[in-house]
């Protein structure tokens, strides 16, 4: 079966895109993806892992994760529609009212 | 298994129970904010009451050992239900109108998110409830819609979803490297083999924790949040949800990672350090009020991050007499002078953003100015001299002067900092603590040494309540500490091994 | 004799506060009652202390954060007795000098008698602790008389005041944190308690030199700076200039004091033990205050600045004595501490009402101001005298006393002061003195009139005082040699004395 | 049974302090009369006591003061006759000032610091311990400047009183370091006191001088003599003195001439056997007197305000006895008492003088004698007085003056036999310019014509009398008391336990054989016979005076009264129109550079004042006031304005941009995995 060190190796180079994407993108959208992009990889991890170990916790752990990614996202979205109610863009670089 | 096994637990099992009627009974009933805050208020009062019924229990395990009730959780979650029940007193005085009920059930359900965390000692619940507090909390950062609220929010949910994405990914790779999720397993694993995979795991928790704890360079969103999020949610989350930082951060990096010692010591040595510097240095030159208190509470967390490096440096050092507590081990004292400051500092800070409320609650709704500027404070010893006296001593209380909560807690951390050889930390943070009078002095002197910006004002019940009791909080505990410092220790000793 | 008398000093005062804080115009009524209760028990105390006793007197320990090793421990000897009884004094005439205070009054007397408290607090309590408490208390109403009713750059002075003076507490808190951590009682624990800790600093097994260099050191200079010594006096100007008349006084009579009782408390035990160099750099320090102390008055413009100046310059005589290390001198510096707390009143009440009458403190606009306001020229002329050490009043003796006993150990220090600083005290004395009240009245001040009575008053009594105790210092010096005797033996802790 | 009620001499000059303090506006004239009579008690006291004590006791009280100092009565002979002196010649000024100040509505003012000074006068003189004696000293100081300042709405009068204030305090600081080395020398000696014996108390001190070591002795000596410059006017701080004469002139009679001025001497005398021990401590005494007598005397050949002549022949007078007790060298005990017989022979006549000028003023209006002349056909009694006055100051044969002060001169040349003659020849020097001047000043006040036209009245009989009294006292004390006088204060040491030998031995003056003792009892009958002699002594040959030092002693003893009738000739060929047609109001200061240089006093004034207190002193306060501000606070400054600078800069990390702050998240731990890693490679931890 395939090594553990591909899918350790394929979740760390999701993670990574997922960061340079929220160091280089503007659109908040955009930003929400790359965070998804953080949250399963550490999912993919959860679930190789447990594949290689006698317990189930992993999985487990990794539905809890996905349910709350879920959420997460929900708030998220919530959060920009009013940003692009009141700002008129999700360019979040635009939004820096508050700084220093 | 009958009911009453569960008592432990009845708190959290009420308060869930009086969020999801809280929501229900608000959506039904019209205009039933009021109502719904002391419903909230009675629920937080009573779990407040279950929880200090057994401060001390021995350690009683549920749920296939995933929580434990013991003396730190119910530490903390004294911490977190006093954090709140001020703060929906306060609220009572701000949010009753339409909606109000969604504000109380977030609180809640944060409450309840923090207090999960606070007896978690397996990384699954751990995660559940630091997710259901971060969540809520975002919700609450934004919950007045205007522009500010917005930022902060936006700002405080990217960072903390980037944040708690490296957690989940650093608690993976422990899953991974030891293949357990309970926190006690991990422990032996982990000390009985550990590659690099398990230092990339311990710094990616730290930078989960350390977004909660505000810890420099993890602390960029707290600024802003504590600055647009509503006066009262700030409040929650300086004084509650960083302290539910501080509590997985014990759990998870003391208990779990201990076979990384003298990693996390080196981490925390920098990190407490360039935090207490840096955060001080930055309050000096804000004019925003809360602004300042946000970088006053990081450079607390500064403070409150020297107990991981006194545990790092002290760690299962013989006990010796410490003090006159019979024998006490460095490391424990360590903690507990932590846990003093946290105490003591979620009082205090809570106060202090409960004063910012009223301040800017009093500021007229039209004018374009910052209602939190610190003009807006010249002369509030003539405006609202409760409000202005409350801030006075939180301020004397935050900078250390004795006696107040702040001086034991730094007392109690410091001293244990010395003993266990670390003094050129305690020296650096008596420095910093000296260099923080800089900006509490340039409030004070605002609210009673300049001339008063406008008429005096009618000071709302519910935040002057609030005020006062959390005054009586922190002088209590500045001149009758014993008590305190006693359960302070016994909860630190859950951390450490027998 | 009252039992808990001390507490009693210490509590009476706290509550007027309270009470004057909320007592709206008659605040002044319950700060008088407030301050006369505690200076009855302390003249009470005074005819019942035991002028011979080197031991502890009225002493009260009662267990406060046992975890901590923290008692609440007061109690006076010859030492802290004097600067009790100056204290309650200096209040009952501060408060008397500002009856007119019409700015807030409630909050103003409210905070001199918070000051009351703090430095009553200081002068009795015998656990580190509670001493550090006391300590920083002290700064907080002094921070708001200098902030709040002071003049043009009050903010300046005030944060500097505080943050100048904090820093170098912390820096003893330090210094008595390692007195702590380093020594544990027979039974293991530790103890705050003052007397032990100092009389363990003698043993050389527990606090080898190096480690007892560096506390002390610490604690020598939370001291210096509140004294405050030459290089660490910069603050003091400031605060006095901004300060409300009633600040100064009470700043350089009572806080002052505090560093000066730091110094026999503290520092003399310890002195033995440590490295012999740290005599000579005292000495240095002690002489560079006077000396330049003196220098600075004659340079300034500002009348109340010249006063601050020769405050430094006074409390200089102190640290001197205290150095020198024999008895006479010893002695001689408890008294020139009274005395001075007592002059320097007189000079900075002299400079608070130039200001309000005249409307300037700047010496060089001033002039004949005697021929409108004889009385107060004369009170003033007679406190000058006192400040630039008259004989017949309670400066010279003391004065008198530190040079002729610094002698016997340090001659080249004290022959220096004694030609540097005496000639140039009376110059710049004299010539304020001169350019302010003598000479023909300008024709701006034909209508200044005499100062409110109740000024005059206060200022007499001080004369007088400073008069009673400069004819008869024996009042007071009989007390302060028993506790000079004492200072250069071991300290004898309450346990010794079978009070704990 | 008069002893008992001693302390009552100091008491009650205190009471009528207070009383005139404090009731005096209500009382007539100031309360005056309480003064006089406070003092006059004090002079029935002395009486009394003398009559109890003479010829051989003494009194002493004492009773423990503070710490390990008392305070204590010590009427001897030496402390005797200064309290007769003192409290005779007070009397008299304060009635006269009774008459004077009357009208001045500061009169109680006047009253009451006179009687302090009364007080604190009676007080130095009778003190049993030199600390008491250094209070009353300073004491007497303060009522100097307060008296002179008396007129403080002057601003002359006010700058005067700060000058004698400070002037004389240099002094005091060297007294003040005299008595601290004493005491601390005492001390180490760990004497084993009997009860009531106390270090500083003179006889302990007499007892114990000869154990000190030398050079101490020495170093005190001069310490003290210091003090006594000081108050005594003696050069170089002598400048404080003339100036003072801005105080009424009563306040000149009594503190500038009579008494205070003479408390230096007093002390010198007091503390003799010290000085005696101690090394070049008398050579010191003698060197200073003399040359302040000649000094002084030249400025007062110049001066045109009437109280400044006054003021310089006082200092001239004053170095006289100086130098008389510091060839004590020569003659041992004996000097004191000549030198205090010529102290209380001077009080009298130059009260009288000061008083007489006084009167003067008070008719005239001015101290400018330029603007005088002729005033002697209206003030007859005033110019009679004054001739007496001037006539024993010039040392006018069998007038006060002439006993006292020939008699120094006399000691000097017995001086200038075994050591020295230099103080000889100053004080002959000195005593021919003595009569010049005293005589420039009559003659200009009272003879020749009116040179501005001013109040043409005698003074009333209040200010009369006390002239009359003086003038007899000046004339005739000399004569009676000398031999007793003599006699009476040789004896005062030998009241303690003090072997002169032995101190003379350390001193290093003891000369072929002329021990201390004999040499006194030599002295005095020759005195007598010489003083007999001297009376009907032939006038005239006045170039004697050059080789008078060479001559077997009658030359020696002839020489005073050629010196003075000769001076008082040289006066009348200039200044008495009878003989020779001259305005003084012509004679202008800046004519030629000598009378300029005498004018001005030797520069003293702008070198002391000018230079050294204003350049020197005051430019030192303001360096270090630079240093104060610059580098004292400056660093503070410095230290914050460049911590607050830098968090400047550090908050500007805070950009507001979210990305921003992952990517400091992700730096974060980049750099924490770098360091770790690094520290785990160095084995850090």
């Amino acid at each position: 079966m395939i090594p553990l060190e591909l899918y350790i190796l394929l979740a760390s180079t999701m993670f990574t895109i997922g960061l340079y994407g929220l160091f280089t993108q503007k659109n908040g959208v955009k930003l929400m993806m790359c965070i998804e992009l953080l949250l399963n990889s550490a999912n993919i991890n959860l679930v190789a892992f447990s594949a290689y170990q006698p317990n189930v916790n992993g999985q487990v752990f990794a539905l809890f994760s996905i349910a709350l990614a879920a959420a997460e996202a929900g708030v998220g979205f919530a959060i920009l529609i009013a940003l692009y109610r009141l700002y008129g863009t999700i360019d979040l670089d635009n939004i820096n009212a508050m700084r220093w | 298994m009958e009911f009453s096994h569960y008592a432990p637990l009845w708190g959290e099992a009420l308060l869930t129970f009086l969020a999801v009627l809280v929501v229900l009974l608000g959506s039904l009933m019209k205009n039933s904010g009021k109502l719904m805050g002391y419903l909230s208020t009675a629920g937080l009062v009573v779990a407040l009451g279950l929880v200090a019924s057994n401060l001390t229990i021995k350690p009683a395990l549920f749920f296939f050992d995933t929580i434990s009730v013991d003396a730190l959780s119910q530490f903390f979650k004294v911490v977190f239900l006093v954090v709140s029940l001020l703060v929906v007193i306060a609220s009572l005085s701000r949010y009753t109108g339409k909606g109000a009920e969604e504000y109380y059930a977030l609180l809640l359900f944060a409450t309840v998110g923090m207090m999960v965390v606070s007896s978690s000692i397996d990384i699954v619940t751990l995660f559940v409830g630091f997710e259901l507090a971060s969540l809520s909390t975002y919700a609450m950062a934004a919950f007045d819609k205007s522009k500010k609220n917005l930022e902060a929010a936006m700002k405080y949910f990217i960072f903390g979803s980037v944040a708690s994405a490296f957690m989940l990914f650093g608690l993976s790779l422990l899953y991974g490297m030891t293949g357990s999720t309970h926190l006690a397993d991990i422990a032996a694993a982990s000390l009985a083999n550990f590659g690099p995979a398990t230092l990339v795991a311990l710094l990616f928790v730290i930078v989960g924790f350390g977004f909660k704890m505000a810890l420099v360079p993890f602390h960029m969103w707290a600024p802003d949040t504590y600055e647009g999020a509503p006066p009262l949610v700030s409040a929650l989350l300086a004084a509650g949800s960083k302290k539910m930082g501080f509590v997985a951060a014990f759990r998870v990096i003391i208990i779990a990672l201990v076979a990384l010692r003298m990693e996390w010591y080196m981490a925390f040595a920098i990190l407490a350090t360039v935090t207490m510097t840096l955060g001080n240095l930055a309050a000096c030159w804000q004019n925003n009020v809360r602004r300042i208190l946000a970088y006053s509470s990081i450079a607390q967390a500064g403070y409150i991050a020297i107990a991981f490096v006194v545990v790092g440096a002290a760690y299962g050092a013989a006990p010796v007499n410490v003090l006159n507590l019979g024998l006490v081990p460095a490391d424990q004292l360590g903690i507990a002078g932590a846990l003093l400051l946290i105490l003591g500092h979620a009082l205090m800070k809570t106060g202090a953003f409960i004063g910012t409320a009223q301040v800017s609650s009093m500021v007229s709704k039209g004018s374009e100015t910052d209602p939190d500027d610190i003009s807006n404070y010249a002369g509030l010893a003539k405006r609202a001299p409760i409000t202005a006296f409350c801030m006075l001593i939180f301020m004397f209380a935050l900078a250390g002067i004795p006696p107040t909560a702040g001086y034991i807690g730094k007392f109690v951390l410091f001293s244990s900092a010395i003993y266990s050889g670390l003094v050129w930390l305690a020296v650096i943070a008596i420095l910093n603590s000296a260099l923080s009078l800089v900006y509490y002095l340039r409030i004070i002197s605002y609210m009673y040494l300049k001339e008063a910006a406008g008429p005096k004002i009618a000071e709302q019940k519910g935040y002057v309540v609030a005020l006062v009791l959390t005054l009586i909080g922190v002088v209590w505990i500045g001149v009758f500490p014993d008590a305190f410092i006693n359960w302070a220790l016994q909860a630190a000793a859950v951390l450490l091994p027998q | 004799m009252i039992s808990n008398v001390i507490s009693l000093l210490i509590a009476i005062p706290l509550l007027g506060a309270v009470v004057s804080f909320f007592a709206g115009t008659k605040a002044k009524f319950v700060a008088l009652i407030a301050s006369l209760i505690p200076l009855a028990l302390s003249l009470q105390m005074y005819t019942e202390f035991d002028k011979t006793s080197k031991l502890m007197q009225f002493v009260e320990s009662y267990d406060w954060v046992p975890s901590l090793g923290v008692k609440y421990t007061v109690g006076v000897d010859g030492i802290g007795f004097p600067l009790v009884l100056l204290s309650t004094i200096v209040s009952v005439l501060v408060i008397i000098y500002s009856w007119g205070e019409t700015k807030k009054p409630n909050q103003y007397f409210a905070l001199l008698l918070l000051n009351e408290v703090g430095v009553l607090g200081v002068f009795t309590s015998l656990d580190f602790f509670l001493f550090y408490i006391f300590w920083e208390i002290v700064l907080i109403p002094m921070f708001f008389l200098i902030g709040s009713w002071g003049g043009p750059r009050k903010d300046y002075a005030a944060i500097k005041f505080f943050i100048y003076t904090h820093v170098a507490s912390l820096v003893m808190l330090l210094a008595i944190f390692a007195l702590y951590f380093t020594y544990q009682t027979p039974e293991g624990t530790r103890t705050f308690d003052m007397l032990t800790l100092l009389a363990a600093t003698a043993d050389k097994t527990i606090f080898p030199t190096s480690l007892l260099n560096i506390i002390f050191a610490g604690l020598l200079l939370g001291f210096l700076v509140k004294m405050p010594a030459f290089p660490f006096h910069t603050w003091l100007p400031d605060a006095h200039v901004e300060a409300p008349t009633a600040g100064s006084v009470v700043l350089a009579a009572l806080l002052l004091k505090m560093g000066g009782y730091g110094l026999f408390r503290v520092i003399m035990p310890m002195l033995p033990s440590v490295d012999k160099a740290f005599v000579t750099i005292i000495a240095i320090i002690a002489v560079i205050s006077i000396v330049y102390g003196a220098f600075m008055a004659l340079a300034q413009k500002d009348i109340k600045k010249l006063v601050a100046y020769s405050s430094v310059s006074h409390m200089g005589f102190v640290t001197l004595g205290a150095v020198a290390f024999t008895w006479m001198s010893v002695t001689g510096a408890m008294f020139q501490q009274f005395s001075h707390g007592i002059i320097t009143c007189v000079l900075f009440m002299s400079a608070g009402t130039i200001q309000h009458v005249v409307g300037t403190r700047v010496i060089a606009d001033l002039g004949g101001l005697a021929d409108r306001m004889p009385k107060f020229a004369v009170l003033m002329m007679a406190g000058f005298m006192a400040s630039l050490g008259l004989p017949g009043m309670s400066g010279f003796v003391a004065e008198f006393m530190v040079l002729t006993g610094s002698y016997a150990t340090l001659p080249g220090y004290t022959m220096f002061v004694v030609f540097l600083s005496v000639a140039i005290t009376a110059a710049y004395h004299l010539w304020a003195m001169q350019k302010a009240m003598f000479g023909p009245i300008l024709k701006k001040y034909m209508n200044v009139h005499e100062p409110h009575a109740y000024e005059l008053f206060s200022m007499a009594m001080i004369i007088v005082l400073s008069l009673i105790f400069g004819i008869q210092p024996g009042l007071i010096t009989d007390i302060m040699g028993t506790a000079a005797t004492q200072v250069m033996e071991p300290v004898i802790t309450l346990t010794q004395m079978g009070v704990i | 049974m008069y002893a008992d009620y001693a302390y009552l001499i100091v008491a009650l000059p205190v009471l009528a302090f207070l009383l005139c303090l404090f009731v005096g506006w209500h009382l007539p004239r100031g309360g005056g009369f309480l003064t006089v009579l406070a003092t006059f008690a004090g002079l029935i006291l002395s009486l009394g006591i003398f009559s109890e004590t003479y010829p051989d006791k003494i009194i002493h009280q004492s009773m423990p003061w503070f710490a390990n100092f008392n305070v204590g009565i010590l009427i001897d002979p030496l402390a005797l006759v200064m309290l007769l002196m003192v409290t005779f010649v007070v009397t008299l000024i304060h009635t006269y000032a009774n008459g004077y100040m009357n009208g001045d509505p500061g009169a109680a003012r006047y009253f009451a610091e006179a009687a302090l000074f009364t007080a604190s006068m009676l007080g130095l003189i009778y003190a049993d311990n030199l600390l008491q004696l250094f209070i009353f000293w300073e004491l007497v100081g303060l009522c100097s400047y307060l008296l002179i300042g008396f007129w403080y709405r002057k601003p002359s009068a006010a700058a005067a009183a700060k000058k004698a204030f400070l002037t004389t305090r240099v002094g005091d600081v060297l007294f003040l370091a005299g008595i601290i080395l004493l005491y601390n020398n005492l001390a180490s000696l760990n004497l084993t006191l009997a009860p009531g014996e106390y270090l500083l108390q003179f006889p302990v001190i007499y007892a114990h001088v000869a154990q000190i070591p030398a050079d101490q002795l020495t170093l005190i000596a001069l310490g003290l003599l210091g003090g006594a410059v000081g108050k005594s006017g003696q050069f170089p701080l002598h400048v404080w003195l003339p100036d003072a004469m801005e105080g009424p002139t009563t306040v000149s009679a009594m503190i500038h001439a009579a008494t205070m001025v003479t408390a230096g001497v007093y002390l010198v005398a007091r503390m003799f056997p010290l000085f005696y021990a101690a090394p070049y401590g008398l050579t010191a005494v003698a060197a200073v007197g003399a040359f302040t007598a000649l000094f002084a005397a030249t400025m007062g050949l110049t001066a045109f305000d009437i109280k400044r002549v006054l003021a310089f022949s006082t200092v001239s007078q004053l170095g006289f006895m100086m130098a008389g007790l510091g060839v004590g060298a020569a003659v041992g005990t004996f000097a004191v008492g000549v030198s205090i017989f010529h102290l209380i022979g001077h009080s009298f006549f130059k009260a009288l003088l000061f008083l007489g000028a006084g009167s003067v003023i008070h008719a005239v209006n001015t101290n400018d004698m330029r603007e005088m002349g002729g005033v002697g056909k209206y003030m007859k009694w005033t110019m009679y007085t004054m001739l007496i006055g001037s006539l024993s100051l010039a040392g006018f044969p069998l007038f006060t003056g002439f006993f006292s002060k020939d008699e120094i001169i006399v000691i000097a040349y017995e001086y200038g036999v075994m050591i020295n003659f230099l103080p000889y020849i100053m004080l002959v020097l000195a005593a021919v310019l003595t009569a010049i001047y005293t005589f420039r000043m009559w003659f200009s006040v009272f003879t020749g014509k009116e040179r501005s036209d001013y109040g043409k009245h005698e003074s009333p009989m209040i200010m009369i009398g006390p002239l009359v009294i003086l003038a007899v006292f000046a004339f005739g004390f000399g004569f009676a008391a000398q031999e007793d006088f003599y006699s009476y204060l040789d004896s005062n040491f030998e009241h303690y336990d003090v072997d002169f030998a032995q101190l003379g031995i350390i001193g290093g003056h003891v000369l072929e054989g002329h021990g201390a003792p004999e040499g006194s009892a030599l002295e005095e009958e020759h005195v007598a016979t010489e003083a007999a002699e001297g009376g009907h002594g032939a006038a005239g040959e006045g170039e004697e005076g050059g080789e008078g030092e060479a001559g077997e002693p009658w030359y020696i003893q002839i020489l005073p009264i050629i010196v003075a009738i000769g001076g008082i000739l040289t006066a009348g060929l200039f200044y008495f129109d009878k003989i020779k047609k001259f305005d003084p109001s012509q004679v202008t200061g800046d004519k030629d550079p000598i009378r300029k240089l005498l004018l001005k006093g030797y520069y003293q004034h702008e070198i002391l004042t000018g230079w050294f207190a204003e350049t020197v002193v005051y430019g030192t306060a303001l360096i270090c006031n630079m240093i104060d501000i610059k580098l004292v606070d400056g660093w503070l400054n410095w230290l914050s304005a460049w911590v607050l600078g830098f968090a400047q800069h550090i908050r500007k990390v805070q950009t507001g941009v979210v990305q921003n702050y992952v990517t400091a998240l992700v730096l974060g731990v980049v750099v924490l995995v770098v360091v770790i890693t690094l520290a785990m490679e160095v084995g850090l931890v």
